[in-house]
């Protein structure tokens, strides 16, 4: 029973398949496949938008949508309606075809990083041998549509939007790049489904995610820090500071084609947080060994909200970041730190079990934490935002 | 020779082309971006999928962009009054069909005496990875030492010179 | 010599104890302290005086464990004098050896100069508290406390010259440590030049004893040159006028002494170097230095002493007790007459030196020392005491312009009043009485003259006089400067009080009745004789003392005692006698009449000099120059002609090849490229053609 | 044509583009474009070689591939560093303009 429950998706997709050819049900498992994808996570889309804007209304103590349907909850679907009635203005100075591929590359893009997510057991469209790396192949490609979007809108505010958000992305793709591999060294592998297999396994009830590690803690805030870097999403959102930069790189963009940014970027911070919640988290495996009876992808959605439900904490508690503060963090804290990390997860792998790894692992970082916390404070275009007011 | 070589063949051809041809600079880089991906594409047709994502990662997610912050940090993307084209383009362009008939003839030559494997190589990214750490270690080290140099070197060559002469 | 093993009666004890191997500490820590404050910021004021202040803290320790020892040996009926020497040269047969010695003359020297010495570092972290130099002043004070404990210890009369050089080094940056104001400056450089006038016999007499002696250790297990074998040899030879080389010898030091310790002909430089800062005239100009020469005299008193007749007078110690006593007598003629409030405590110096001197040549070394001793303490607490009184009476040093200072500043007045009654002599409450009687007992009963004594006496009555009426100007009346005078901090005042304990205790060691420093350095068993109190010459000598001191103080307040509050009245003396007056004031013209002798001899030879140079030298010179110009001229066609012309024709045509080779070089990179491509294609051809069957 | 051929044409008709891009373009960054055009169809080559080649377990043209992406990334960095520089000097990046460095 809990099997049946567990492996529910895969049983119907062979069971749909099983009426078609034999030659045709390779391609059917996979189109099924994509279909799941392409209708899950849009849906999860929809849901994240009104759970943003709710808890971004708690959280600034007031009500958010509430207008359509029970309790706001249909807002999605009017907004959806909306955008595809809405006129799509193009400017007219603006280069038409590079206007118009900039969203649908995107949105490819983020949606071909799915592919290679394990939301389940047996549930991953392509188990591939190099997955983390088509994983982040596909992320870097999307700064191109970014840069896309900004050049061709010939606005001035979309060009400076789409510049920090490149420069701002390939940044923090370095540090998420080096977090990851501080669990391939540990699991050997690229391919996403061994290092969840290798989380999932308990000693007494704890489960073996590589959060509960030092090296993988650090490594975990670094990726955290960098996913929502990666994704645009405060405190980090100066692309589309509004204040500044009016919306950034779509400033331009309306109807269907800006729906589709902004589709893009929430399926971006949700498969960056699935990566994250496959690397760190132990995947689809359950945090307690009695929990296993619930369905691994019923684990993986849930792990996925909460990092989602972090994202919109985030964005409604911290102030945005100043462009150089924002590079100096990730050059001159981020990065360092990372790399220490590598190093003491090579530690980690060559010192063997025991208590000992543990003390000397956590006195490193630790360490490196607060020493170049000090530095970086003493730091002027570093430390603590100071503010100038007019005399 | 499936129908899957030739488009992606065409598509890679044709991105070339574009980025050579294009007036427009940002175009051109845009365009040499598809060319980009198509040869990650060919590399994945050639069963090199590890070869084909590195070229992704690197080639669209940093050459690329490399390229585009250099045109608009140089100004590039106007196009210039007098023309893209050298006024010897014409030589330019004998010169490279010279060096394609050449290298055509050659390959046409000789291609169907070199022996040819079938059979899909098994080589997973494990073996890559013990590969370069293994007997490839020494060109991965200098490799490494290779890179660090060109950041550096590169911030510094592009760096603003403070209180310069000029 | 067999008077030494008379006057010996213990046995000379001379091994190295554990003390005497860590003697060199005392001079070193400071010397150290000294550089370390050299390498440090100028704004690092704390840490310099800590620095300093600590090293002679343990250099005091060090002092005290050493006197400790001599004292313990001493109770046990050991005359200790133990000595550790070290060759420092070795050149052929001979060598240059150095030293240190251990004995009550080092150890009591120890123990004063690095006592006083802290007292005053204590004090000028006070009086120093503003100076911009801060730390330069600690490094050069660290430094002299550092030379002058090595010219205590040192046993190797070229090591004792080193750190009298030391010495006269540090007293003339100390002078001149103000250097922005020129008379600091000149009077630096005066004293710097003086005393090099004394250390020249000095050094004289230092080779003339290694010529005889071959030996420059003072003390050497019976081969020192202070030790009855080479004293013996030394007798035997005959210099001129009918002076053995001993005795020639020692007036040579003398001279060198002199020069140091401002006796008569080269005393001028002591009241110029009151330019210094007033720490630095109480520990060099007062305390230490200016009593090294006195303290050298008693080093070297055993060559001095030798082939002694009955009596113990030398033709040496004869000269020196007759400059001492002018010199006293001099002095303080010049002193009534002076009206800044240091210049009157130089010349008061100056005069004490001559007694101090006067006691070595008639009464032995315990006799001079003692007043050394004495002396030390109650100068060094007037000058801090003057120190206090400038500070207060913001750096006006012009006693007219003070008055009445003993409301505003009572301390100062109470150590200064105790520290001018020990320098008047007040019988047997002040020390000074004390040492000062000694030297006039030991005048008494010389056996050469009674001049000496009477110019003591008379000396010591001008001492009280000159005193009574300083202190009567300074601190008596009515304010007469301006602003406000204030109480100077306790960092100042508490060194005064310690100073003015001992100026009044220190008497204490030196009575008729128990005179055991005498029997300390002498080496000879003490014992307490009450009796000596009733002896009739000893009261005489009370009587003689109590007349003085009534007679100058009195004299004083009567002339002085309610001086008009007009700072600019003349002084009452001035009134009396005037053309004395002038005399006095002008300081014998002595300095007016090297002014015309000396130096202006030196300003003819150095015209001389300069004409020679110029005429005869420069001539030769130049025509040297002209015949190397010459020469040069021919190598110069040589070198450029002919060499340079083969050369360069060379270059032009290797430059002409490079023009036409860099044509090619068009800069146009994409042509390059060309060229490339073009190889490329022509080397596949080339390939493909040879490898055709 | 065997598959090798198809590849190995390709191949050589993108270093010939990148070529002509080289050569008749006066834009530096266009240089450096086709520049990278070339390397590419290079490593195509490798990756052909390799694939279709005697001993592909032996990974040679893989690690070739690999290594030469790596050095054209430091390549690209560079060159675009450079023409960065020269253009904050001579305020053009055409390289006809830019012709100091002659004999």
């Amino acid at each position: 029973m809990i099997d049946k429950a567990d492996q529910i998706f895969v049983l119907l997709q062979h069971w749909l398949v099983s009426f078609l050819p034999l030659a045709l049900q390779q391609p059917a498992a996979v189109l099924l496949g994509v279909i799941g994808i392409v209708c899950v996570f849009p849906a999860i889309f929809a849901l994240t938008t009104v759970f943003e804007r709710k808890g971004l209304g708690r959280i600034q103590n007031r009500l958010g949508p509430n207008r359509v349907g029970p309790f706001g909850f249909m807002q999605p679907i009017a907004d959806a309606i909306k955008s595809l009635t809405k006129e799509d203005v193009v400017p007219s100075t603006a280069n038409g075809p590079v206007h118009f591929l900039a969203p649908v590359g995107l949105v490819v893009a983020v949606f071909m990083g799915f592919a290679v997510l394990p939301v389940g057991r047996n549930m991953v469209l392509v188990d591939m041998d190099a997955g983390l790396l088509f994983f982040f192949a596909m992320g870097a490609s999307t700064e191109v549509s970014v840069f896309m979007a900004g050049w061709s809108s010939r606005n001035k505010y979309s060009l400076l939007g789409a510049m920090r958000a490149v420069a701002q992305m390939i940044s923090y793709e370095v540090v998420l790049l080096l977090s990851s591999v501080a669990v391939v060294m540990i699991t050997g592998s690229l391919s996403l489904t061994k290092i969840v297999e290798a989380q999932n396994q308990y000693t007494g009830i704890f489960p073996h995610w590589y959060i509960f590690t030092p090296w993988g803690l650090a490594g975990f805030v670094m990726y955290a820090i960098a996913a929502t870097a990666e994704t645009n999403r405060s405190p980090f959102d100066l692309p589309e500071g509004e204040s500044e930069l009016v919306a950034g790189y779509h400033t331009e963009y309306s109807g269907f084609k800006f729906a589709l940014f902004f589709l893009g970027e929430y399926l971006a911070m949700l498969s960056i947080s699935g990566l994250g919640t496959t690397l760190f988290l132990g995947g689809w495996s359950a945090p307690l060994s009695f929990l296993t009876f619930m369905p691994s992808w019923f684990w993986f959605f849930s792990k996925l909200m909460m990092s989602i439900f972090v994202f919109i904490w985030m964005r409604g508690t911290l102030p945005r970041l100043r462009q150089d503060q924002l590079m100096n963090f990730a050059w001159k804290f981020v990065l360092p730190f990372t790399l220490l990390d590598l190093f003491v997860t090579a530690l980690w792998r060559f010192m063997g079990q025991g208590l000992l790894r543990w003390i000397v692992c956590s006195v490193i970082l630790l360490a490196a934490y607060v020493i170049m916390g000090r530095v970086a404070m003493v730091r002027k275009h570093f430390g603590p935002r100071r503010y100038r007011y007019a005399e | 020779m499936t129908v899957i070589f030739y488009l992606i063949a065409a598509i890679t051809v044709a991105g070339g082309l574009a980025a050579v041809l294009l007036k427009n600079l940002v175009h051109c880089a845009l365009a040499v971006t598809i060319a980009f991906g198509g040869i990650a594409l060919l590399f994945l047709s050639l069963d090199a999928q590890f070869a084909g994502f590195v070229q992704i990662l690197v080639y669209i997610g940093a050459v690329a962009i490399l390229i585009v912050f250099a045109i608009l940090l140089t100004r590039g993307s106007d196009v210039p009054k007098d023309g893209v084209f050298s006024p010897t383009w014409l030589t330019g362009v004998a010169i490279a069909s010279a060096v394609f008939a050449v290298m055509g003839w050659a390959v046409i030559n000789s291609v169907n005496a070199i022996p040819q494997l079938a059979a899909v190589p098994h080589v997973t990214v494990h073996d890559i990875g013990v590969a370069l750490v293994g007997s490839y270690v020494l060109p991965l080290e200098i490799l490494a030492l290779l890179l660090t140099a060109a950041t550096v070197g590169a911030v510094i060559v592009a760096m603003h010179e403070k209180g310069g002469s000029e | 010599m067999t008077l030494i093993q008379e006057v010996s009666s213990f046995t000379p004890q001379t091994t190295a104890s554990a003390i005497t191997g860590i003697l060199w500490l005392i001079p070193a820590l400071p010397i150290v302290a000294s550089g370390c404050i050299a390498l440090m910021k100028q704004s690092r004021r704390q840490a310099a005086a800590t620095l300093s202040i600590s090293s002679l803290c343990v250099s005091l320790l060090l002092s005290i464990a050493a006197f400790s020892h001599v004292l313990s040996g001493w109770l046990a009926g050991n005359a200790v004098r133990e000595s550790l020497n070290f060759t420092w040269i070795r050149f052929g047969s001979s060598a240059v050896d150095l030293g240190w010695v251990l004995d009550p003359l080092s150890a009591v020297m120890l123990v004063m100069v690095s006592l006083v010495g802290l007292l005053i570092f204590i004090y000028s972290t006070g009086y120093m508290a503003h100076d911009e130099n801060f730390t330069r002043f600690f490094c050069f004070l660290s430094l002299f406390a550092g030379a002058m404990l090595g010219v205590v210890i040192s046993n190797s009369i070229l090591l004792l010259f080193m750190c009298w050089e030391l010495v006269g080094l540090t007293s003339y940056l100390l002078i001149g440590f103000w250097y922005h104001k020129p008379s600091a400056a000149a009077a630096a450089k005066k004293a710097f030049l003086t005393t090099r006038v004394g250390d020249i016999f000095f050094l004289l007499g230092i080779v003339w004893l290694f010529a005889q002696t071959g030996t420059l250790l003072f003390y050497n297990h019976g081969a020192g040159s202070l030790e009855p074998l080479s004293l013996a040899s030394l007798l035997t030879q005959h210099a001129a006028l009918g002076l053995s080389a001993a005795g020639a010898i020692g007036l040579l030091i003398f001279a060198g002494a002199a020069g140091k310790s401002g006796q008569l002909p080269l005393h001028v430089w002591l009241p110029d170097a009151m330019e210094g800062p007033t720490p630095v005239s109480a520990l060099i100009h007062a305390a230490t230095m200016v009593a090294a020469g006195v303290y050298l005299i008693a080093r070297v008193y055993p060559l001095m002493q030798a082939g002694a007749l009955t009596g113990g007078v030398t033709t040496s110690l004869t000269v020196v007790t007759w400059v001492g006593a002018s010199t006293a007598v001099f002095a303080a003629l010049i002193a009534v007459a002076q009206n800044d409030i240091k210049r009157i405590l130089a010349y008061s110096t100056v005069s004490q030196l001559g007694y101090m001197m006067a006691g070595l040549g008639m009464g032995g070394v315990a006799v001079g020392i003692f007043h050394l001793i004495t002396h030390a303490f109650f100068k060094a607490l007037l000058f801090m005491g003057a120190g206090s009184v400038i500070h207060g009476c913001h750096e006006e040093q012009d006693i007219r312009h003070m008055g009445g200072l003993k409301s505003y500043m009572p301390l100062t007045f109470a150590t200064y009043g105790i520290g001018m009654l020990a320098l008047c002599g007040v019988p047997i409450f002040f020390s000074g009485f004390w040492s000062k009687d000694a030297i006039l007992e030991s005048a008494h009963g010389w056996s050469i003259s009674h001049a000496p004594y009477y110019m003591l006496v008379f000396g010591a009555v001008l001492t009280a006089f000159y005193m009574t009426r300083q202190v009567s100007y300074v601190f008596f009346g009515q304010w007469r400067g301006h602003g406000h005078a204030h109480e100077s901090p306790r960092v100042m005042t508490t060194p005064l009080a310690i100073l003015a304990f001992f100026a009044v205790t220190l008497g204490a060691i030196g009575t008729p009745a128990w005179p055991w420093f005498r029997a300390f350095l002498d080496n000879r068993a003490s014992e307490v004789d009450l009796h000596a109190f009733a002896e009739p010459a000893w009261l005489m000598l009370l009587l003689t003392s109590c007349i003085i001191v009534i007679v100058g103080i009195g004299l004083g307040w009567a002339l002085y005692g309610n001086k008009s509050p007009d700072p600019d009245a003349p002084d009452t003396l001035q009134a009396a006698i005037p053309h004395v007056w002038v005399v006095l004031q002008n300081k014998f013209y002595v300095d007016e009449l090297y002014g015309v002798t000396v130096i202006a001899f030196y300003a003819w030879w150095a015209r001389v000099a300069d004409w020679f140079d110029r005429r005869v030298w420069g001539g030769a010179v130049a025509a040297v120059t002209w015949l190397f110009g010459l020469f040069a001229q021919f190598n110069r066609f040589f070198d450029a002609d002919i060499v340079d012309g083969t050369f360069d024709k060379g270059c032009e045509e290797i430059s002409t090849s490079g023009g036409l080779l860099a044509s090619i070089q068009s800069g146009a990179v994409q042509n390059y490229l060309r060229i490339l491509a073009l190889a490329v294609v022509a080397l596949v051809l080339i390939l493909f053609w040879s490898s055709r069957p | 044509m065997t598959p090798l051929g198809g590849y190995l044409l390709v191949a050589a008709l993108m270093f010939a583009i990148g070529l002509a891009g080289a050569l008749v373009r006066r834009n530096a960054i266009m240089v450096l474009i086709g520049i990278e055009l070339m390397l590419n169809s290079a490593n195509l080559n490798f990756i052909a070689f390799w694939r279709y080649g005697p001993h592909p377990e032996a990974l040679t043209g893989m690690m070739f591939a690999i290594f030469s992406i790596a050095v054209a990334a430091a390549e690209a960095a560079v060159g675009l560093g450079l023409v960065i520089a020269i253009y904050r000097h001579t305020h053009t990046t055409e390289l006809d303009k830019i012709n100091r460095m002659k004999g």
